[in-house]
């Protein structure tokens, strides 16, 4: 059966793992029909949406996990697939179980989480500390104190992409190595605003604004772009979530001689269990429903959750695999993954809505250079107060 | 019977009342002009009889038949337009059939009301051209043909010759004239030029804001206005006008001048009352046979417009410019001082409160 | 003596005849000299989407962008006609070519034909109400589509139209209609009246004077409504992406995907010559048809 | 006397009201009741489904609180002013240009109109190319040696809306051009005739009598420039995104993303509405001169 | 000394030649008025000389002055348009200050002329209305104006009237009229209008083609038009043409009617060749007198077309048709015969071959 997925997985390193599901879903005789949309997810999801609502779904697609179909779901539009989660012990095989917990409502399953995406790492690249004849820093401190090498070598400390959820990643990433998790928390699940105010997160704000200093000089848009900056050399580093693995990856880069990945800025090693997740919108076709759920048992499948992840440079969304085969990177991350060092992933906490917001002040803070990080504070503190 | 009778019609557009209860009745091959100023209801009229415009109120009888509400093409008309109006992507032979071919009428039939049509306007050598490779002249014989080969009962003529020149109209003129004396029926024909209405009416309707002024014979129009509006409208160049008054019975004054209308034709008999005295410049007569006439003065020409086969003096009598029209080959000239004269029996009187003749 | 002085020898010194110009007077060199500035400000992208789609990715790194190519290679196009990937699909812009002629086609004759007998309708059958609704439609000329994408995405799903090409024809043609039926009002209120009430009496009804009179006189009109249909049509982006799918995605938001797809470094040279390829059907359309598209923005656009 | 009776007036001219039926439709159901649909919706706290829970004016507060939209505004009626200045003044001049007889006019017209035919996201993608800091224009001139020359306005905020304005520009002056040069030779020759008589100088003639003839073109040019305006958007979406930052959003790109990407579709109502809104400040002052002024003329 | 003079003027649009060697010497103070066909040229001609055409050959002189290639505005001369041409956005104190205050005329100076001008046009009460309030007379009037301020020496007219309707029209001519006989400046006046040209012309140059036919006095354009072009053009209506020969020398010939031409005044005595001979409508003379013509004959009347003043009667003399004006009140019906009867001396006979007056 054709099933049409939609997704929007178009960089090289992305589009490499997507075929790795379709490789394996066509193997069961069903046909996967690529449905892929450029421009990242913001791009993607309204599309996604519209067709949903519109009455011409697709067979499957990815989102975001989290809050994200909630609506969705609410309006009966998804597929239900508490039958073969239950079927699969999903419930026991899924690590960490809050993966689960986010594709959950009124106790019943409807997505399937395919891999964990971490925010909190920096990526930097060996050439460009050794063109400016530093060491490669191994935390966030130093790496602020080797700028000015890196700026008089002619690079760019801090590889950024003009797009907002990118400035906005990865202040949620400064957030947590500065601020804690414990802040973290507070300020984003509980939504405190006093907190947001306070002194603390003022710490976390001038951090925010020093790297906005380093990145002067990035003018790319993408995040691959940035990514590529790192790659060749001409950046120092970049703030950017595991993702960025795939690219180096397809560069043919290895990790720890020709780049290094600080999880957790080097020094707050924890990770966020964010990632995607695939829908299954409802149907009336029985074979179309048939082949959903087939491809839903495939992607959690052993191999497959392998293959894809070691190309999507993600990490599985079970603990029952054996990763070997994984790098370096991907495996400081499978570490921290096994201790337990875990927090949930904005998307699962905050609305669309209130992400956005985040994010269009972050994009602002970042190329408004006039916005001290104090006023930065405030705004960010008036969102919280709204967020819901 | 009649063949067009249209009661009480009232036509508005939107607030504007173009219309104003108009009642016309017009007889079986009668040839009605409808003459008027520019913007006085003319062509509104017409196209309220062919079903072109929806009434507001009143009726339209064809043929005794009610006709208010039938579409154009069930109304026994045929009209032909100012700007010929031909279909331009079909041949003239196109043209001509297009009604019938519309009323299913059988192929041979219009094939032979085409051949009739062609053959009466003598267009038979043009049935396969497109408009675009006619004279003006020739596409208003066509425009005609359209019409004529419906075989109606009415024509309906809305200022047919104005888009072409002078001597192509007064030949075409002709030609209508001489198609009405063949065919007999109906016309309704709009113009607003005096010579065209003049020479083809059976009967002139003046129309003025919506209303008809005058319904008469032309030469009864020409001699004979009803109110000022007609006299001052009919006539070119137009009638001279004195204002004085009648307070003397059977004599007109103005200024110092006296004028005995003994033998002029009152409609009521004499008002004693401020009147306009109207004559057209061409009874007047000047040089030494004016003395033989009723009434007589010397007067100074002021300009003098020659205007090749008449000559138009401008004098003025008690102050008031008046205009004599003389033969093209009189010699008088500016300045020059002449004797005119006229016989009042041929003048118009109007009353100047109501501008209506007395 | 057909002349009366033809026979005169007249003595004629000083000037005579026209005046002597000179070719390069300050006048002309300005004129020229401006206008030529202005041609090559709007050349020059034109220039530069060719004269970069030309080049390989290593001239692009190293070069400028004005400079021509090079080493001319044509290896951008093929890659952006049927080489380009977005997501798995790897088949350029070829799929979008012919969606977007799938859904050109239908979308400009229906969207025209409509259009044209609305206008008709308006021009020479006035009812009541009619300018009402026509006022209403102008209005809706001005309103920002994205007031009416949600809702429209409901209705389309009523009709149980997403994402088919009918709800996409259906979206164009509604979309399109202010513009176009204001376009064929005028036209057909130009025509002469009188052609109309000719026909009425001659016994033609509403189709057939449609068909029969105002049809063959209104090719230039017809023409007009294409060109601006054709290229709005080609050139839409927002409805193509929200009311399609993947597999029936015109050539624009294919081209969007190609140009966002970045795969490592952006590829200038096959963005541009996608590009190029997804702008040349209307431009052909453009040059081709210059003058008649100015004298019938003329004649729509222009009044009074 | 046989009084035929009246025919029902609605069945009077039925065939053209059953051709005007998808006007109609379209009238109703498209432009008035989407709208309507979309302004009642504005008033709900609608998420990612349109839901009828009223909140009053809760989202328009929060949108007039919004530093984005409000950069957006500032963007729009930025962009908006001067595109509709450079657009009149270029077009025009550009058709006085091309009204003087010149040779090759056809080829010139050409060239500055065929823009015209090109998307936005064309235009978008083009130009951002030109004005890409690192091949475009500033590397040019650097490597010509001025090597500290700044010219990167994609990538400034404070310029970003110029860089916007350039590409739209390119796009849309050629078309206001066409309609001026109708416009012109529209104009009585006569009057041209005149001026000479009078000994007034051509810029003069243009000024002080052309310009205030051409008034209605000058009108329906402005209405279409504004229109296009409002509706902004392929064209920031495909050069900027928006950014950098927040830089270079447009209300209309707002709108789509609140709508779709916030997934608070009462929020992107909200900010349609007003967009709405000031449509009709614009339209309706020049409906009134359009036909208002001199009603019965047509 | 000639006011304006024109000498071998050609005018080529392109390849297509509208002015072909044309000489005209205009005296000062005269009134010329260019008569001609539309398309013949009379707005070239007139571009010309105001400078708003470049020629292609010949020169142009004004006042004895070369202006060839003068600017427009330096020539000395002001136009008066069609359309009007006024300048609709400036009042009409503006529209007639325009030109002067360009030219930095003194405040004064422009203020003095200004009210010189309206009162001479008797427009100062509209001095500070825009165009679009004015009625066509005045707007005509202002257009005069703006000629009128410029204080020149030859005013260019292109068809000033023929945008308003009949009765207006009459009154402006006078008016016109006055205004010259008031300026005694030099007017060249375009028209194609027949009346306007004989009322207000010292001389008359028919044109047709790019060539002047005959520039004459009207009376002499009238009564004695240089070839058949001209006697066809001038005259309503029109003159009639019998197609005969004279091979008898003195006398015309046509089917078995002979004329005797005793009185004519051949240009270069007759000729013995086939010839058009032909006659006002309005020189004939019916009824009793008729037969004291030296030429009489019986006919039948075909067409009857009373116009009021006058009434065409349509006829034919061997089987060409032959029109007859004759009085108003004249009692021919159609259907009648009746006798006419002219004197050969008041007809123009034109050789066949070239056309021209024998
Ligand atoms: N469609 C219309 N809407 C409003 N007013 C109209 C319309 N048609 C005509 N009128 C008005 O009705 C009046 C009569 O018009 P109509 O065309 O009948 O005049 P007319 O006598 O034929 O004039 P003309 O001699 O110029 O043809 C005019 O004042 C005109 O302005
Ligand atoms: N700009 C032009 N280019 C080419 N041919 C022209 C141009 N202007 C006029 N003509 C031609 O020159 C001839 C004379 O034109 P002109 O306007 O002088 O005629 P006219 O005698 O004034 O006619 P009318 O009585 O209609 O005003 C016409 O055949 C016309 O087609
Ligand atoms: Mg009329
Ligand atoms: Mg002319």
């Amino acid at each position: 059966t054709d099933l049409e997925v939609t997704h929007w997985w178009t960089s090289g390193g992305e589009a490499a793992a997507v075929a790795e599901f379709a490789k394996a879903f066509n193997a069961t005789g069903n046909n996967w029909v690529d449905g892929a949309i450029a421009g990242g997810g913001g791009v993607a999801r309204p599309v996604i949406i519209s067709r949903i609502l519109g009455g011409d779904p697709m067979g499957a697609t990815q989102l975001n996990h989290g809050r994200q179909a909630e609506e969705l779901v609410e309006a009966g539009l998804m597929l239900d697939l508490t039958d073969i989660a239950t079927e699969g012990g999903w419930r026991d095989i899924v690590n960490p179980t809050g993966l689960l917990d986010s594709c959950t409502v009124d106790g019943k399953i409807y997505c399937v989480p395919v891999n964990i995406h971490s925010w909190q790492w920096i990526w930097l690249s060996h050439k460009a500390f050794a063109d400016a004849g530093v060491d490669v820093p191994s935390n966030w401190d130093e790496f602020t104190a080797s700028a000015d090498a890196l700026v008089a070598a002619g690079k760019t400390p801090l590889a950024m992409g003009q797009q907002s959820w990118q400035s906005s990643g990865a202040f949620g990433v400064i957030n947590v190595a500065i601020g804690g998790l414990d802040l973290w928390t507070k300020i984003n699940v509980n939504k405190d605003a006093e907190a947001a105010a306070g002194p603390e997160m003022a710490k976390v704000f001038e951090a925010y604004g020093a790297a906005r200093v380093l990145s002067e000089g990035s003018n790319v848009q993408d995040w691959n772009q940035a990514t590529n900056m790192v790659i060749t050399g001409e950046a120092g580093g970049q703030i950017m979530g595991d993702w960025a693995q795939g690219e180096f990856q397809v560069a043919g880069q290895t990790a720890g001689v020709d780049y290094t990945c600080l999880p957790g800025l080097g020094v707050n090693e924890i990770i966020s269990t964010g990632g995607d997740a695939f829908y299954f919108p409802k149907n009336d076709d029985p074979e179309v429903t048939a082949a959903q759920k087939e491809l839903a048992k495939l992607m959690i499948s052993k191999p497959v959750q392998v293959a894809f992840n070691l190309k999507k440079g993600s990490l599985p969304v079970r603990g029952d695999i054996d990763m070997s085969t994984a790098n370096d990177c991907m495996q400081k991350g499978l570490e921290i993954l096994a201790a337990g060092n875990i927090m949930p992933d904005g998307n699962q906490v905050l609305s669309a809505d209130t992400s956005g917001q985040i994010e269009d002040l972050m994009v602002e803070f970042w190329n408004d250079t006039s916005m001290t990080p104090a006023e930065a504070q405030a705004a960010y503190a008036a969102i919280i107060a709204e967020a819901d | 019977m009649t063949s067009v009778s249209i009661k009480n019609l009232d036509l508005n557009f939107g607030s504007v009342k173009v219309l104003k209860q108009l009642n016309l009745e017009i007889d079986h091959g009668e040839f009605l002009v409808l003459l008027g100023a520019s913007g006085c209801g003319k062509s509104t009229l017409l196209n309220c009889i062919a079903g072109l415009l929806e009434v507001s109120d009143g009726q339209i009888h064809i043929n005794d038949k009610n006709v208010t509400w039938e579409e154009p093409s069930d109304r026994g008309i045929g009209m032909v337009f100012q700007s010929y109006a031909l279909y331009p992507q079909m041949t003239v032979k196109g043209n001509l059939s297009f009604g019938l071919k519309n009323a299913r009428v059988p192929k041979d039939e219009i094939e032979s009301r085409v051949a009739r049509a062609a053959e009466i306007l003598q267009i038979e050598p043009l049935l396969h051209r497109k408009p675009a490779a006619l004279s003006g002249g020739q596409r208003q014989r066509v425009a005609i043909g359209r019409a004529l080969v419906r075989d109606v009962d009415v024509f309906l003529f809305d200022e047919p010759l104005s888009n072409l020149d002078a001597k192509l109209r007064a030949d075409l003129r002709v030609e209508i004239k001489r198609l009405h004396q063949k065919l007999h029926n109906t016309m309704i024909y709009v113009t607003h030029d005096q010579v065209e209405a003049m020479t083809l009416a059976d009967r002139i309707a003046i129309m003025k804001e919506g209303l008809i002024q005058q319904l008469d014979s032309p030469a009864e129009i020409y001699n004979r206005p009803v109110n000022k509006y007609v006299a001052d409208f009919i006539g070119s160049p137009s009638m001279n006008f004195l204002d004085g008054d009648m307070s003397t019975k059977g004599k007109f004054k103005t200024g110092g001048t006296e004028i005995d209308l003994g033998n002029y034709e009152f409609v009521d008999g004499p008002i004693g009352a401020p009147v306009w005295f109207g004559f057209r410049p061409e009874h007047v007569i000047v040089g030494e046979a004016a003395t033989s006439q009723p009434f007589s003065t010397k007067v100074v020409a002021e300009i003098v417009e020659p205007m090749g086969s008449d000559t138009l003096v401008w004098t003025s009598i008690e102050n008031q410019p008046f205009r004599v029209r003389v033969d093209g080959q009189a010699s008088i000239k500016t300045g020059d001082e002449f004797l005119l004269g006229f016989d009042p029996a041929r003048a118009s009187i109007f009353d100047k409160e109501n501008e209506l003749r007395v | 003596m057909t002349n009366s002085s033809s026979n005169t020898t007249v003595e004629m010194t000083g000037p005579r005849g026209a005046k002597p110009k000179r070719a390069l007077s300050p006048r002309n060199i300005m004129i020229y000299g401006v206008l030529l500035v202005v041609a090559c400000y709007y050349l020059l992208p034109l220039y530069v989407m060719i004269a970069t789609s030309l080049k390989g990715m290593p001239e692009i790194r190293l070069g400028n962008i004005f400079a021509p190519p090079v080493d001319i290679t044509f290896e951008p196009w093929v890659k952006a006609w049927s080489q380009a990937c977005t997501g798995l699909n790897c088949e350029g812009l070829s799929r979008g070519f012919w969606n977007s002629v799938r859904i050109l086609i239908p979308s400009v004759a229906i969207s025209i034909l409509i259009a044209s007998v609305n206008g008709y309708a308006l021009a020479n059958w006035k009812f009541k109400g009619a300018e009402v609704f026509f006022t209403i439609l102008i209005f809706g000329a001005f309103i920002p589509y994205q007031i009416m994408i949600y809702p429209m995405v409901i209705f389309l799903r009523e009709l149980g139209l997403f994402g088919k090409l009918g709800g996409l024809v259906l979206v164009h043609t509604v979309f399109g209609m202010p513009i176009l039926t204001l376009l064929f009002r005028n036209y057909f209120t130009s025509l002469p009246e009188e052609l109309f009430k000719a026909a009425r009496v001659d016994g033609a009804g509403f189709w057939g004077i449609y068909f029969r009179i105002m049809l063959p006189m209104s090719i230039p009109i017809f023409v007009v409504a294409m060109i601006l249909q054709v290229t709005g049509i080609w050139n839409d982006f927002l409805f193509g992406v929200i009311y399609t799918k993947p597999d029936a995605y015109p050539m624009t938001v294919q081209l969007n995907n190609i140009v966002n797809s970045v795969q490592g470094v952006k590829e200038y040279n096959v963005n541009m010559a996608a590009t190029l390829l997804t702008g040349v059907v209307p431009l052909v359309i453009y040059f081709a048809s210059g003058k008649l598209f100015v004298r019938g923005i003329a004649a729509g656009a222009v009044k009074g | 006397m046989a009084q035929s009776t009246r025919p029902n007036r609605l069945f009077r001219n039925l065939n053209a009201k059953i051709a005007a039926l998808p006007m109609i439709a379209t009238a109703l159901v498209v432009f008035i009741g989407f709208t309507v649909w979309t302004i009642v919706h504005s008033f709900t706290k609608s998420k990612l489904l349109p839901k009828l829970d009223f909140v009053g004016f809760a989202q328009y507060e929060r949108l007039w609180g919004t530093r984005r939209w409000l950069v957006s505004i500032e963007n729009l009626a930025f962009y908006g002013i001067s595109s509709l200045v450079f657009s009149l003044t270029i077009g025009f001049l550009l058709a006085c240009l091309l009204d003087q007889k010149i040779r090759f006019e056809n080829t010139f017209r050409t060239i500055i109109l065929y823009p015209f035919a090109l998307s936005f996201i064309v235009t978008g993608l083009v130009w951002q190319w030109i004005l890409n800091p690192e091949f475009g224009v500033q590397n040019i001139v650097r490597s010509l040696g001025f090597s500290e020359f700044v010219f990167d306005p994609l990538y400034n905020a404070d310029v970003v809306i110029f860089g916007i304005l350039i590409a739209g520009l390119w796009q849309g002056t050629g078309f206001i051009m066409v309609i001026m040069l109708a416009g012109l030779r529209g104009i009585d020759q006569e009057i041209w005739k005149a001026s000479r008589i009078d000994g007034i100088p051509s810029w003069k003639t243009y000024i002080f009598v052309v310009i205030p003839m051409m008034r209605p073109v000058f009108i329906t040019a402005l209405v279409l420039i504004a229109a296009g305006i409002v509706k902004v958007y392929d064209l920031v979406v495909a050069q900027t995104n928006g950014g950098p930052g927040n830089a270079s959003e447009v209300p209309a790109k707002y709108v789509y993303d609140m709508m779709f990407k916030n997934q608070n579709l009462g929020q992107g109502f909200a900010a349609s509405t007003v967009m709405l809104l000031s449509v009709l400040v614009i339209l309706i002052p020049w409906a009134y001169l359009e036909f208002g002024g001199r009603k019965g003329d047509k």
